[in-house]
Formats: structure tokens, C-alpha cells, sequence
């Protein structure tokens, strides 16, 4: 067992920090000021780096990386809260496209995400729908779409939709073009990134796969990905909050001293960093269970669970804390940690919150005496 | 001990119910219910009418608009009031200067400033927080310094709630550095038009704008705008800071949040989730605590001396509130990413505004003395810590 | 609304006090150290005061007060925490008589209650019944009762049992004299008490009651009754918790300062006034929903809920911070508050914990809008 | 990163519970699972198996009986131990004294007291705490005055766990009182029966024994029973306390209560209790998390740094262990009463401990430095607060 980044990982760790190295808090509400939320130039600099196409085969024009190269990034876009699309596009959309597409849909679609052409996003929920995002719906017919699905993350941006659906032989995906058939409507979202409402009127659509690979179990096994992915990001962003807690701790004066004096603030950020600590650790397990070739896809789908549900409450105990332990500033835009707080909400209601995965976990209770970290 | 209201509480509860739901325009209430803001011109509308009706500032001096309530009666019409979501009169204005200048003020100071208070022809701010004054008021730094017969102000206040609204600005100053810094303080109003005085709103992360900073660069008003006498500013901030019994925990307010969010979340399916469910239960029955305990203290402060228990108000009032905006937020799931959703969008109006809410009220155990001030007090006001 | 005792509620409160004055923890392992775990000098003293036939009518030797004035008792009881099984004999097995008895055995019971002549337990809780009191393990057959009651608090010591169990026509209680059929096991329980297994092999048993009275909501409302009493028990010993805990922090001494000059500790106290009073404003206010006489059984049901809830989890939180906060003393038995917090979990398991309220509290949850204190 | 055990620790891993399901007996080990204490004679017995087969001691130095083991091995050989309910080298001997002296010690003392130490043919106890040294374990008072050849030892100390049983005690003692108070401490070792040690049990609020209070008055030992140095006493305690980065957390012992919880739950039906199975999932879940952090301490201490995640283990791990136990009342329910019931009791023996070890486990946050010293560690150390 090993928890530690091999040298390439490391050296990947770096780069990317060494790509973000001065975003800031203004960067940010610069960038997400104005449609479509984030930065085109840094868009395409993750893309020059090969991390748009970091998780896809090379054939696919991708760097054939896996779970914990995935991890490694999403971790140090969480770092700075960055608002790019990247676990949306690279993880979620393109993720589903590396599961279920045909060779030439992947050559086609990973290719364009890869070189940071196309953007493409998952339109997977609906107004109705909650968690579920089979896409009900959304009914296809003779290949065309029609029903709302609303929010799609990045859906105003997107060059291309991935959306489920219906079909008479069950659920299914189709890769969509924005254009005839579709109506986007797209606002801003309370993290400063964007959604939208995309709204099929027999929009024609292509069928993702040809139909040989079960579209519920790939769903699943994308979305656990996703969520592990969203769990690193979350990571990211709660070292950050926490390191701006201590050093405004360590530097904020009241009634003639600093605030570390202060020992029931002191504890308090003591408890963030075991909410921390305990949270990197379940995350980066649930993404070696993730890389791990022999795991079944019930385990994957649970050690997604159980990250999300820790990072759901540590999310929330940090993100809370951190603006209370910062006082009034940390109410501010014009501070990093409200941003930061926001984030991890959104993070924790994308795909399921604590109590959604404790209500999956609750069905496999007893199938186990203890829960065995290693099989 | 007797559970029910005395028959004159019944028949006033009525009253202020008929009041409420009938005066007050049911758009600005409707708008209140749904967790909109009514901004600046239905607080004063609302205002001016409980003011014609003589309820606005119940809590005054009779002689000047106020009601010589019991305080039970105070708290059924601040309940009534949150309950028919009616903008409750502007705080600024009727909790907080109104009872310190019915209080500290002169005569000639009442009679220019109260009348207008009461109606909301002025629109007050609070100018105490600075940028290192904060759960450390008493280390303001913004100087006042007598030239002749005008005072003459420099220096920032921060924090100020619905500056941008405001005429009038009343503002804690230092007028003696020698003394100990709770000695040298004063209480000072100034016009917001007054040359010198610039507003910056700050923006808060639930993308809203409520607070604003304010500086001041040789602002100059008349000696007389000076509250009471020099350095009793301390005195005064005291005053006002613990003259509000009613309405500190806001239980009403919470009560009717939960209850909506209870009916969105049965209207979704979403109550047959016993884990959601339960939460529901244990926050109604902390609410039901706190309100009884606001009841507790509202039945036995009627000698003036506040009941101990009062300290809890904030603290627990303010948890609930956070609580349930937070429960608001998992009802509404990946619905709450829709916060700027336009009429266009398929997403329900209250799950738009479940996450801008969540976040802003994070303010809650912030602002108006933090809940560490809170537990502070408890820990050495009740308990002797 | 008024929460305040009446001039006669606070003298009878005082003489309370001053009848248990310097009852101290010395004083208590003495007598919880041998059978029957409690004083029987001073069960008579309360006797002698009227207390043990408080709720009684004047007919049947009682003193004809009401739910404020046992709640009065309950909680001095509490404050010291005193080991006789006050709320177990008066309020549980006395109030069922009371509620359910024939005229005749209202007279001879109660009136033994209340001279102290006799301690009557009630046994409803069975080995696998949890915390259903209908007594389905024992089932009633020609005037004789056969099965287990366990545990059954005072069980030892008790000259009469009241006994739920099954009959053809539903469930009923039963007045049982321990001897003929009857063998009764006693033990300590892990506050000082006492519980007895009681084994009935076709013991005699006399019917409570001429079946006039409906059983189960004669039962149920008893049980709320004995809730509630159970409540103010818990207000007592968690205010003696609480002040036991700041008088400790203003002395001890460590790193060279009293403890309350440690921050983290102060505010944890504060946080465990805040659970005392929150608890005190709803025990109160259920006394007061019992006490009016226009409150339906469900209304005074719920209300027993509701404050049990909330002392489920205020005595937990009050008496493990208790603990925590007092370090190594407060784990010995020659220190009060680990008693206190061996009373509050009993009190919390007897009737039904948290949860447990929780439970039948969902199953209303949509018949109301929001709670209202007044009707 | 490596999610699988290596091959070789996959055979050490079966190693080990081979070993400790086929040698130590079935019937401690069954008396550990069902949570009830097998007494000194069953510590005795496991202990020297074990010893025998060289797994009494395995953190001490190769030729006192250790082995060169890697931190992983050592975390597999604690965790195997608890699943298999083996109660553990008793941790006086084997993790406190017996390193203290390995590296602290002379050479003559190391051969006079390790082999009997790893064996448990001595049983220690520890004489660390005093009634007004607790957390703050530096202003202890027990005095140590040399005297000719001997050290003169009065004071006293307390919370000393299993005192009842030992033959040893090892002692800080103040032997500079001149000093700054960390500066002028000594350990010295002390034989129970010496003339003037009386020793005086202490109830719990289970109802048990475990710890103890010892009076030294006027003991005389011999100046060779001083460990190492003079005054180099809170440096072996530093090392104590810091040394043992294995089985901080108490992982598997509360996973096998939780096992064993769910087990009686779902037997009586109450995993059909929605709101008691998620506590479960959420304890479960936690527990997880823990032992993986264990794990990443294991895994990233090697180099003999201990790994900052480290200082969590305690914190949460005594938090879960609590609240294990105190689920577990919640799963007895009444039943819990029967705490003191014989064998005519129909209550079985489970629901039975279930409230003494809720009790008993309040002390996990407080003894060996309490939750409060850990949060303190992390905020210092870690956060630089």
C-alpha cells in the first residue's frame, strides 16, 4: 500500500502548479464576469499541456494517464479554485465519450476536447430528475431528441452535448450539436461558473456506441470517476480555505493580540484539519480503487460513495468554518474563501450529496461484516 | 404556569394578524414569502404604513410613537409581523438610533429627528464596525476632533448595512485618544450627502450587495449633531446593543422557511426520505425550543432586567436560521446551481435562491456580535467563567 | 404564557430542597451500595411530606396536585440525584393504577404509595419487546400471568407489581403480588439502581380496572406523563452537571492558570448552558401541554416526544462535556458528575431514546404546517 | 500509488493470523471479542506466547527481542492482533519502559530488565500523573532525593493504570526543583513492595478498577534504579509519548465492535431502522477514513519522521470509539439496565457491557493526553497557531 505520487506524477503535480502559479481571487472574478465563465487562454493552456486530454488513449489523441493523474490535476485546479470546466469536460462528457463511443466517435470527440477545440459538456440532468440522471425525460425518436435538460454545467459554451435520453430499447446516449433542434439558455451559476438550460425540439442526435457496451453501467462507472475527480478538486480547495484560516489567524489582530491566541479558534481550525486529513485520505484511496484493474464495478461505485460522503461533510465543516473563523472578510467577493466555500457546494450537490450516497450505502450494509480498506 | 395566551393576547394576536394581512401590500408580502428581496422602496411603504397604524416603533417612548406594550404584546406583533412575511421597520432606524436619541438625545434632537425616524423619511445606517474594530469595537479608530462649532471626522467604518439606501449615518467616533478606549468615545450623525463621506458597496459571495464601506475625509457637521454629551459614545453603543429583547433569535422568520421548504420537499417526493425527513424533525424541534425560549425570556423580563437565558437567543437563533437555508440547499440538489437562472428556466423560483441564501446567511453568526462574542458572554456573564 | 411556579409550586419546592439538603455523592454510594439501591429512611421522609401520593387524588390519600408540582419534585430529585425510584413508582406504576384502577384498588394502592407503605414497580419492558410496553411475552390466562418482564426497575424491592401482558380481548394490565408463580432476580443496573428479571409461571394476577378505560391510551398517556417527569429528573441532574463542571474550571488549576482561563473550555460550557436551557423551555412547556386540560392525548403524546427528544440529546451532549471537562476526576465514582451522567443514560434509554422519538415524530411530520407552542 | 499489499505482506499478513487464531487461546480470545476483560493471568499467558515466538516486542531493538520489521508489518501484526481479539502485550512493558530503557538505559540495567520486561515476568505500571499534574505533566511534584546511595522518593501519583497488578513502577520524579520545570525531572524505577509504596485502587464510574492512586512515602531505592541520566526525565517521557506511531488509533478493535453491532442489530430487526442503519453507514464510513489515514502514516513514516497526519489518530480515533459504544447503548436500549444482571438474566450478554463501556470509554479523551492536548498539538505544531 502507497499513497505517495510516483516521480512522473510528481513532476505533472508541479507543472500544473507551476501553469496556475498566481491565479488569484481577482483573476477569478475576472474571468468569471463575463461568459462563458472562465478563461479561453487558460482553456488552452491546459490543452498545450495535455491535460484536456489527459485520462484518453493516445490513439484517441489523449495521454493514455489515469485515475491519479486525473486526481493530481483536479486537486491543484481545486488549489486555486479555478473556474474551468475540467472535471465537466474531461472527466464527465469526455469521460462518458472514452466509455461508450465508437472508435470513430472517440478519435473524433476525445481528439476535439484533447487539443482544446471543442468543449463539450454532459447534459445529464433535468429540472425533475434530481440524481438520477438516466434522462427520462428526454425521449428519442427516429434519432431525433425532445425534452429539457436543465442544468447543464458549461451547456451555453459547449461545442457539443452528451446527453441521455430514452429510447424504446431503454436509456441510452447521443452526442448532440447545438443548432437545429436546440435551444440553450444559459446564466450564471452562485460559484461564478455557468449553466444552462438546453431545451431538444427533435434536435437530431447520433447515438453514442453502437449499443454493445451496457449504457447504465458505463454511466455509473463515468459518474464514480467524476465524483473521485470532483473529491480531489474539493481537496484542493478546503487545503486552501484552511491555509488562509491559519494565516489570517496568525495575523488578524483583536483586543490587542492575534487571533491564534484565541484557543476556541485555534481548536476549531485543529478540527478543519482532521476533516482534511481524513477526507485526502478516503479520496485518494476511493481513486486507487478507481485505478485498481481487479476492483469490480460495485466497489468502484461504493468507494465513489464513501469519498463523496466524507468530502459532503468536510466540505461543509470547512467551508462554514473558514468564513466563521474569518469574520466579516470572509463574507466579502473580494476574498478568496467565500468563493472557495461556494465551490464546495457546488461539488457537493452535482452528483449526489452526503445523504444521497448514505442512502446508496444504506442497500449494502449488510453485505459486508467490515469495510476492508484492501480486498 | 399557564400554556395559552390570556384572552387580551388572543384578541390582540387577531389584531396584529388582521393588520398584517390586510394593510400591507400582498405583493411585498408575497415577495418576502418566496425569499426575494422587496428593496428599498417596500421597507419604506411597509414602514410608513405600520407607522400610520402607530406600529412601527412600538418600542419608543409613547410620547413618540410608541405603544406601551407588555412585552408578550411586543413579541406577538414581531411575530405576526415575520409571519405574514411583512418587511419588518428598518432596524436602523427603530431599534437602534430611534431609542438612543428618545433616550440620550435633546429635546430640540427629538423633535427634529424622531417623527422623521419613526416614517422612514430618513434612512439611517450604522456606522461602528471599522476594518480592525470588529468583535473589538472598542478599538474604533475614526476621529472626531471639535474645530469651532463643528465636529470634524476622519477615518473608515465598515460593514455598513444598506449604506447604500441611506440619508443619515449614525457613527461612533473617538473624540479623546488619552483616555481608556471605551472612555473616549462618541456618537456623532451625519448627513450622508455631507461633503467628504464616500460609500463603496462591498460585494458579498452570494453576489449580492447589503454592505458597503464608508470613508470619511475632513467631514464636517454642526456640534449639535453630536448624540447626548462627549464620550458617553460607549454608554450609548451598550445601550442600544442590549435594548432589543424581542426579536433577537429569529424564530418566525425560520419557522416560515422551514415550513416552505417542508412543502417543497413533500411536493418532490422528497419527505419519504426518512434521513431528510428526520432532519426535518429535529429542526422543528429546535426551533420549538428556541421559540419558547424567546418565550421564556419575553414572560419574565417584564421588570426591565433581561432573563439570563436571553444570551441563548442569538446564539441558537442564528444556528437554526443557518441550518435550515443549508437543509434548503440539499432539497433543491443540482437545482441550486440555477441562481441566475432568468424566466426562461425550468428550475422553481425557491430553488433559485437556495444557495445565494445558504451563503449569505453565513453572515448571521458573523455580524451584530459574532457567536463567539455570544459564547463569551455566557461563558462569563451566566456562568461566571 | 408564563413559565413560572406559583407561590405554593415554589414552596413546595423549597421544602423539597431542604428535605434533600446536603444529600451528597457520599451519601448516595452508600445507599446505592446495598439493596434495595436506594434509602428507605428517606422514601418514608417523602412520604411523610406528601410527595410519593402528589398526583393523587384526596380520596385515595393522594394530595390531588398536578404534572407542575410532580415536575417540581422530579427535578430537585434530579439535582442531587437522589436514588429512590421516584418517576418509577409515582408517576409510572402509581399513575397507571391511578388512570385504569377500579375505585377500591385506586384507594388500597395509591393509598400505600402514598403513605410509603408500599414500593409498586412497574414491569412492561420485556427482554426482546425494546421499548414496546403492551407486554406481548406474557400472556394472561384464567386470572394467571405467565412470562418474562426484564428489566423491571424496583423490581427486588417492590411489594406490587403492575404488569402488562396479553389476553384474548388485547392487552391489559394486571396487579401481581410477588410470591405464588412470581420469582424476581434483582441486580444492580450501571446507575446504582436496582432491575429484576421477574419470572411469572402462572402467577395470580388481578385485572387493573373494570375495562372501561381504553388500556393502550391510558398507557400511552401515562408513559408521556412519566416522560416528562423523567424530563425534569434530567433538568435537575443536568444543571448540578453544569455547575459542578464551571465550579471545577474556576479552581483547577493547570499550566499555571485556572482552567477557565482556557478559552476552548469556557465556550464548551457555554455551549452546555445553551442545551440546558433549550431543554428547560421545552420540558417546561410539555408539562404545561399535560397540565391543560383542553390538550388532546395526541397534543400531550407529541409533547413528550418532543421534549425527550431534545433531553436525549442535551443530556448526552451536558454529560460527556461534563466528563471531558472535569478530565480524570470526573471518570471516579468518588466524583459526582460520572453519576450524572450514569442517570441521564438510563433516563434516555428507559422509555425511548432520541431516535426513537424521532421516529414517531416523522410519522406526523405532514400533519402540520409548522409547530405552534399555542394552540 | 499501490492500493494492494505486497505479496510478502500478504504472506505476513496470513503469517500473523495464522499465528494469532491457532496459538493464543480461544477462550481469552472469545472473552476479548465479547467485550468483557480476561484479568491479569490472560495478559500473562498471551504475552509470553507471543514473546516465545518473538512477536511480544517487535518495536524494540533486533537484540532485546525486536524485529526489523517495516511500519507496515508492524501495522499488520497490531491489526490482525485486535481482529483476532488477542489481548495485547501489555503496553507498560512493551511500548513505554521497555523502549525507554532500550535507549535510555545502561547496558546492565538492559539486561537486567528487557527480557523479563518483553516476557511480562515484571509488570509495569506508570507513575506519570499527580493530582495537580494532569494535562500540564511537567508541574509534577513527587520528589527524589538522593541520599547517599539511594534516591528518597516522596509524593504522589495517580491515574495509574493497572497499578493493582504491577511489580514495577517507573516514576518521573522532581530531582531539581531550582530549574525550569521540564529541566528538573527523573525516571526512576521502583519495585512495588518497597517499604512506604501503598497503593489505593480507584472506583470508575463502570464500576470497575483499573486505575489507581500510589503514595511513596520516604521510599528508599538503590541510585541505580535511575534510568539513564539525572534530570533527563522529560526527554524519555517526550520519547514515550512519541515513540509509538502503531496502533495510536484503536482501528480494528472498533471495527470488530461495530462488526459486532451490526451483527446483534440486524439480528433484532433494528437495521430496518432507517435512521440507526445510516448512523452505521456514517460510522463505518469514518471508521474507514481513519484507518487509512493509520495507513498513511504507516506507509510515509519509514524514515522515522512521524508523518503530520499522525496527531489525528488519537483525536478521531477515541472519538469513534466513543461513539461506537455509545451506539451501541442505543442498539441495547433498556436492555442496557441489566449491567449488573448474573446468568438468570434472559438479557444477553452483550446488551449487558454495553453501558459500563460507554462509561468506561468517556476516559479515551482524556487519559495517555486528553482530546484537548491533541488539538493543541495539531493547531501548534501542524497549523503553526
Amino acid at each position: 500500500m502507497d499513497f505517495s505520487l510516483d516521480d512522473e506524477q510528481t513532476a505533472l503535480r508541479d507543472a500544473v502548479r507551476g501553469l496556475l502559479k498566481g491565479f488569484d481571487n481577482e483573476q477569478r472574478r475576472a474571468a468569471t464576469s463575463e461568459d462563458p465563465g472562465f478563461s479561453q487562454e487558460q482553456w488552452g493552456r491546459l490543452a498545450e499541456m495535455g491535460l484536456l486530454g489527459l485520462p484518453y488513449s493516445e490513439d484517441d489523441g489523449g495521454m493514455g494517464a489515469g485515475p491519479v493523474e486525473l486526481a493530481v490535476v483536479a486537486e491543484e485546479l481545486g488549489r486555486v479554485n479555478a473556474p474551468e470546466p475540467y472535471v465537466e469536460t474531461v472527466v464527465l462528457a469526455g469521460g462518458l465519450v472514452a466509455a461508450l463511443g465508437t472508435p470513430a466517435q472517440k478519435a473524433e470527440v476525445l481528439g476535439a476536447i484533447s487539443s482544446g477545440e471543442q468543449v463539450v459538456a454532459a447534459a445529464l440532468l433535468e429540472p425533475g430528475s434530481r440524481w438520477d440522471l438516466a434522462g427520462e425525460g428526454v425521449v428519442e425518436k427516429d434519432g431525433r431528441l425532445t425534452g429539457v435538460k436543465e442544468p447543464v454545467v458549461a451547456g451555453g459554451r459547449a461545442d457539443l452535448l452528451v446527453v441521455s435520453a430514452t429510447t424504446d430499447g431503454g436509456p441510452a446516449l447521443f452526442l448532440v450539436t447545438p443548432g437545429e433542434g436546440v435551444e440553450t439558455s444559459s446564466y450564471a451559476t452562485f460559484d461564478g461558473g455557468r449553466a444552462a438550460r438546453v431545451t431538444l425540439d427533435g434536435a437530431p442526435a447520433t447515438r453514442l456506441g453502437d449499443g454493445s457496451v451496457d449504457t447504465l453501467a458505463a454511466l455509473e462507472r463515468v459518474v464514480a470517476a467524476a465524483k473521485i475527480a470532483y473529491c480531489h478538486e474539493a481537496l484542493g480547495l478546503m487545503e486552501s480555505a484552511l491555509r488562509l484560516t491559519t494565516e489570517y489567524l496568525t495575523t488578524r489582530k483583536q483586543f490587542g493580540m492575534t487571533l491564534n491566541r484565541f484557543q476556541a479558534l485555534t481548536f476549531r481550525a485543529a478540527d478543519m484539519y482532521t476533516s482534511l486529513e481524513l477526507s485526502r485520505s478516503i479520496v485518494t484511496w476511493a481513486t486507487m480503487v478507481l485505478a485498481d484493474h481487479s476492483s469490480t464495478p460495485q466497489q468502484v461505485s461504493d468507494a465513489a460513495r464513501r469519498a463523496k460522503l466524507q468530502v459532503s461533510k468536510a466540505g461543509r465543516h470547512v467551508g462554514q468554518e473558514a468564513i466563521q473563523l474569518h469574520g466579516g472578510i470572509g463574507m466579502t467577493a473580494e476574498y478568496a474563501v467565500g468563493h472557495m466555500t461556494s465551490r464546495l457546494t457546488v461539488i457537493d450537490h452535482l452528483l449526489g450529496d452526503g445523504r444521497e450516497q448514505t442512502k446508496h450505502l444504506l442497500t449494502t450494509l449488510t453485505d459486508h461484516e467490515v469495510v476492508e480498506p484492501v480486498g | 404556569m399557564q400554556l395559552a395566551l390570556t384572552e387580551e393576547e388572543t384578541a390582540f394576536r387577531e389584531e396584529m394578524r388582521t393588520f398584517f394581512t390586510t394593510k400591507i401590500p400582498q405583493e411585498l408580502r408575497d415577495t418576502i414569502a418566496s425569499g426575494r428581496h422587496v428593496g428599498k422602496e417596500g421597507i419604506v411603504t411597509a414602514q410608513r404604513i405600520m407607522n400610520e397604524a402607530g406600529y412601527a416603533v412600538p418600542n419608543w417612548p409613547v410620547q413618540w410613537g410608541g405603544q406601551d406594550w407588555t412585552p408578550m404584546q411586543r413579541h406577538i406583533w414581531h411575530e405576526e409581523m415575520q409571519l405574514a412575511s411583512v418587511p419588518p421597520p428598518l432596524a436602523f432606524n427603530a431599534s437602534m438610533i430611534g431609542p438612543v436619541i428618545a433616550h440620550f438625545g435633546s429635546e430640540e434632537m427629538k423633535a427634529k429627528f424622531l417623527p422623521a425616524t419613526a416614517n422612514l423619511d430618513i434612512w439611517w445606517c450604522q456606522g461602528f464596525s471599522e476594518p480592525n474594530a470588529g468583535s473589538d469595537l472598542a478599538s474604533l479608530t475614526t476621529k472626531a476632533v471639535r474645530d469651532g462649532d463643528d465636529w470634524v471626522i476622519n477615518g473608515q467604518k465598515t460593514w455598513t448595512t444598506l449604506g447604500q439606501h441611506a440619508d443619515w449615518i449614525f457613527c461612533l467616533c473617538r473624540t479623546d485618544p488619552e483616555v481608556k478606549k471605551q472612555a473616549g468615545i462618541s456618537m456623532i450623525l451625519i448627513p450622508m450627502d455631507t461633503e467628504g463621506v464616500t460609500l463603496r458597496p462591498i460585494e458579498l459571495i452570494d453576489g449580492g450587495f447589503e454592505v458597503n464601506e464608508v470613508f470619511f475625509e475632513d467631514v464636517r457637521v454642526p456640534a449639535e449633531n453630536l448624540v447626548g454629551k462627549e464620550n458617553q459614545g460607549w454608554t450609548m453603543a451598550k445601550f442600544l446593543l442590549g435594548n432589543e429583547r424581542v426579536g433577537v433569535a429569529p424564530v418566525a422568520q425560520t419557522k416560515r422557511r422551514l415550513a416552505t421548504l417542508k412543502q417543497v420537499a413533500a411536493d418532490r417526493g422528497l419527505l419519504d426520505d426518512v434521513l431528510l425527513a428526520a432532519k426535518v424533525v429535529e429542526l422543528e424541534n429546535e426551533l420549538l425550543a428556541l421559540e419558547l425560549t424567546a418565550l421564556r425570556v419575553v414572560a419574565h423580563s417584564a421588570d426591565g432586567k433581561p432573563h439570563p437565558a436571553s444570551s441563548v437567543l442569538k446564539l441558537k437563533g442564528t444556528e437554526l436560521q443557518q441550518a435550515v437555508t443549508e437543509l434548503f440547499v440539499d432539497v433543491a440538489g443540482p437545482l441550486a446551481l440555477a441562481s441566475g437562472a432568468d424566466k426562461d428556466s425550468d428550475v422553481p423560483d425557491w430553488a433559485r435562491v437556495t444557495a445565494p441564501d445558504y451563503l449569505n446567511y453565513r453572515k448571521a453568526s458573523i455580524y451584530g456580535g459574532s457567536n463567539e462574542i455570544q459564547r463569551q458572554i455566557i461563558a462569563g456573564t451566566i456562568l461566571g467563567l
